[in-house]
């Protein structure tokens, strides 16, 4: 009986290990809930597919519209997702745990936020120029957009953060979500979708996907200080 | 002084409908929030002075 | 990296709360001194678990203040996390994982890594030998809290514990266990508030009452 | 302690102030309307390029600039309670929203009635209008936070939050549209660039933004009372001061 009373631990860990435990378990937890993850996938393929059926198979205007609708689509797909980022945690009552964590909260909601990307984003990025291929899109043009949505969708999860921590807990939280995240998505969307018909018009693209690494590391400084403070007024 | 008369200041120039329009909607927007502050505020005394009403006849 | 000992004292100074439109308490002070406990008892609704949660900085009260060692808890900031642990009404256990993972991970985000042994070991004291790989899901209430609960042998360097509800569901044995693990944690001159139904008597350890009105 | 200065400006003062404000403001606001329209409609010449059209600038600019203002004032008010922790700053929060959200709906419909005759379309995907859009969004975003919390003290410092983090975004959102507007379209059809504005012009449409600078003040005060009463219903100097007066004669 007495071993147990005061097994003190073996060693303190940094931040690095903290901030890595909140990733680690986010995935871990993602990869047991496979179904969710899949959902948003299927749901970006889904709804860029529709376009062609609702525009019609005419490759000069699927080549035109295709940046807009890749990029609204993984809008969409990476919102859709954010609602699971920290409403569990809300109910069961890990999110207070993180809150009282030693470690500065804004770096485990960057935790938190760096897991949906890995989770959500990073498919994205990956199918996206398949589907590009749909719409007829050159080569060129296709790298641009898997580079762009590389730098743009940890935007949306790190803004999408925000909304999703000021929602926790609120009646019909997942169209709240939209309402409040969609325009701050608005310049990436702008910027992202610029740089894929500036490819594909082949003029240059530095200009946009400088934009993008812009708002990242814009994104990257307020949205975890923006996200701890909404779990703080969410958890009180 | 721009017009002639008052009909042509009606007209506005043959553009009468956009102009009359954008300020009649904005003389509307206007009347409605006042009016609506002063439903609610008639409503809201009317909840509290029922409330006072209430708790006096309970004392 | 935990808080020294010595002076020990958790004071609650002129707290207010406001709920809702209701005002739960006002002008609430006391004062625990190391070693001692205070066991808050009360009617549901009375703010026992409001009062633990402006305790531990979760929610800031309407007027009043959680001084520590004389310092305000507010300056203290991360300094007083780092010696606070805090087990709330809630239990804090993922279904997804097993209890070992949640455990783990657990400690894991207080900035303690444990070996896996020193794990398994405290799971099968906390009664639940056997059953460290199911997933929490599987588990009954009182399990799922022995779980949250088999965090305390590890946070004896945390000066002060704040335990909502600990002994709710859990059977004879493992409320015995409890009442070691507090008064080991006083015997250390550490600080323990906590929120009980039942009495809580502790021997040769002095446990102060706080009694809520509704 | 100094916080304390914060908590003098409590509802229950407060409210009899911006009683005895509001009709000043409102007074202000019309006479500055009267004379804005007038010099609007009969000093400022015939525009050689739009006709009489233009003539909608005299409330279309007033708008879209006070709904600009608003939403920066009400981000100013929601840090100062998010730091101040003072209620009343955000109940002025809430009481500006509104007018801002109906002066952002002005904009765009007298946006859209006034490019209908310049370019055929009710809708120009013009910078300006296209950012008053967005703008729109942001304060419905904030109104329905604030609407679908129910914990009010929450629903403040939530839709505060949400403001504060839109005030940073709104520059960033209007200088994208801005040049997504310029690559799509080129420059040219910047429709609400001011027609190279004769000084009568420039005069009653300043005059104007100052009447609806007024009215907006007055507007948010009174809806600031309205606020101050549903939350301190049950406070007795609402029920005692307030409430006999009210049945009585006129506040």
């Amino acid at each position: 009986m007495e071993a147990v009373l005061d097994a003190t631990p073996d060693r303190r860990t940094g931040l690095l290990a903290v901030f890595s435990s909140v990733v680690q378990r986010d995935l871990l937890l993602a990869m047991r809930r496979r179904a969710d993850v899949l959902t948003s996938f299927f749901f970006f393929i889904i709804v860029v597919s529709l376009f062609p059926l609702g525009v019609g198979p005419e490759p000069n205007t699927l080549r035109e519209i295709a940046p807009g609708v890749v990029w609204v689509a993984a809008l969409l797909a990476s919102m859709l997702a954010l609602h699971r980022l920290l409403a569990a945690d809300y109910a069961d009552g890990t999110l207070e745990q993180l809150v009282l964590s030693p470690k500065p909260l804004s770096l485990l909601m960057l935790g938190k936020m760096l897991a949906h990307w890995l989770v959500t984003g990073i498919p994205l990025i990956l199918i996206a120029p398949l589907l590009g291929l749909q719409f007829d899109l050159p080569g060129p043009a296709l790298a641009v957009m898997a580079l762009g949505l590389l730098l743009g969708t940890p935007v949306l999860s790190m803004l999408g953060a925000i909304g999703a921590a000021l929602t926790l807990g609120v009646r019909g939280a997942s169209g709240l979500i939209a309402l409040l995240v969609l325009p701050l998505y608005i310049p990436v969307l702008i910027f992202g979708a610029g740089a894929v018909s500036a490819a594909v018009s082949g003029l240059s693209v530095e200009g946009h996907l400088s934009m993008l690494a812009a708002f990242l590391l814009f994104s990257a400084v307020i949205a975890p200080w923006a996200a701890a403070a909404a779990v703080r007024i969410a958890v009180e | 002084m721009n017009w002639g008369s008052a009909a042509e200041f009606f007209a506005m120039g043959g553009y009468a409908d956009y102009v009359w329009g954008a300020y009649g909607i904005t003389v509307l927007v206007i009347v409605a929030e006042l009016l609506s502050l002063a439903r609610r505020k008639r409503t809201c005394l009317r909840r509290i002075s029922r409330r006072v009403t209430l708790q006096e006849s309970e004392r | 990296m935990g808080v020294p000992w010595g002076l020990g004292v958790l004071q609650g100074v002129d707290l207010e709360c406001i709920r809702g439109q209701r005002r739960l308490f006002s002008k609430l002070s006391f004062t625990v001194q190391a070693g001692e406990a205070l066991w808050v008892s009360g009617p549901n609704g009375s703010g026992k678990t409001s009062l633990l949660r402006i305790l531990c900085t979760l929610l800031a009260p309407e007027s009043g203040e959680v001084r520590w060692r004389g310092r305000p808890v507010r300056e203290l900031g991360e300094a007083y996390r780092a010696g606070l642990t805090y087990i709330g009404h809630a239990v804090a256990v993922k279904d997804d994982l097993s209890s070992l993972e949640n455990l783990r991970f657990a400690l894991a985000q207080d900035g303690c890594r444990v070996a896996e042994a020193a794990l398994i070991d405290t799971l099968a004291r906390f009664g639940l030998a056997g059953r460290e790989e199911l997933p929490a899901r599987v588990l009954s209430q009182g399990q799922r809290r022995r779980v949250s609960l088999a965090r305390l042998p590890f946070c004896a360097d945390r000066a002060l514990w704040i335990l909502d509800e600990p002994l709710t569901a859990l059977d004879v044995q493992a409320v015995e266990l409890m009442h070691a693990l507090i008064t080991a944690h006083l015997v250390r001159g550490g600080v323990v508030v906590l929120t009980s139904h039942q009495p809580i008597d502790l021997k040769d350890v002095s446990v102060q009452h706080l009694r809520m009105v509704d | 302690m100094a916080l304390n200065i914060w908590r003098f400006a409590s509802p229950q003062v407060i409210y009899p102030i911006a009683g005895r404000m509001i009709p000043g403001f409102m007074l202000a606001a019309a006479v500055l309307a009267l004379a804005g329209l007038y010099i609007g409609f009969f000093v400022a010449p015939t525009d050689f390029q739009q006709g009489e059209s233009y003539r909608i600038i005299f409330i279309h600019v007033p708008a879209a600039w006070m709904s600009m203002l608003i939403y920066v004032v009400m981000a100013f008010w929601c840090a100062i309670g998010m730091i101040m922790r003072t209620r009343l700053s955000f109940m002025m929060a809430l009481a500006l929203a509104p007018t801002g959200a109906l002066m952002t709906f002005i904009a765009l419909w007298t946006g859209a009635l006034w490019g209908k005759p310049a370019w055929g379309t009710w809708w120009v995907w013009d910078a300006r209008l296209t950012s008053e859009l967005i703008l729109l969004f942001l304060y419905i975003g904030f109104l329905s936070l604030h609407a679908a919390i129910d914990d009010v003290r929450r629903a403040d410092r939530a839709a505060g939050l949400l403001a504060l983090v839109g005030v940073i975004n709104v520059p960033i959102i209007y200088f994208s549209v801005q040049w997504w507007n310029t690559l799509h379209q080129g420059a040219s059809v910047s429709l609400t660039r001011a027609p190279s504005m004769a000084s009568t012009m420039l005069a009653g449409m300043l005059i104007m933004v100052l009447s609806a600078w007024m009215y907006s003040i007055a507007a948010s005060l009174m809806r600031l009372r309205i606020i101050i009463l549903e939350r301190e219903a049950d406070a007795d100097w609402v029920q005692e001061q307030i409430v006999p007066i009210a049945q009585g004669a006129k506040p």
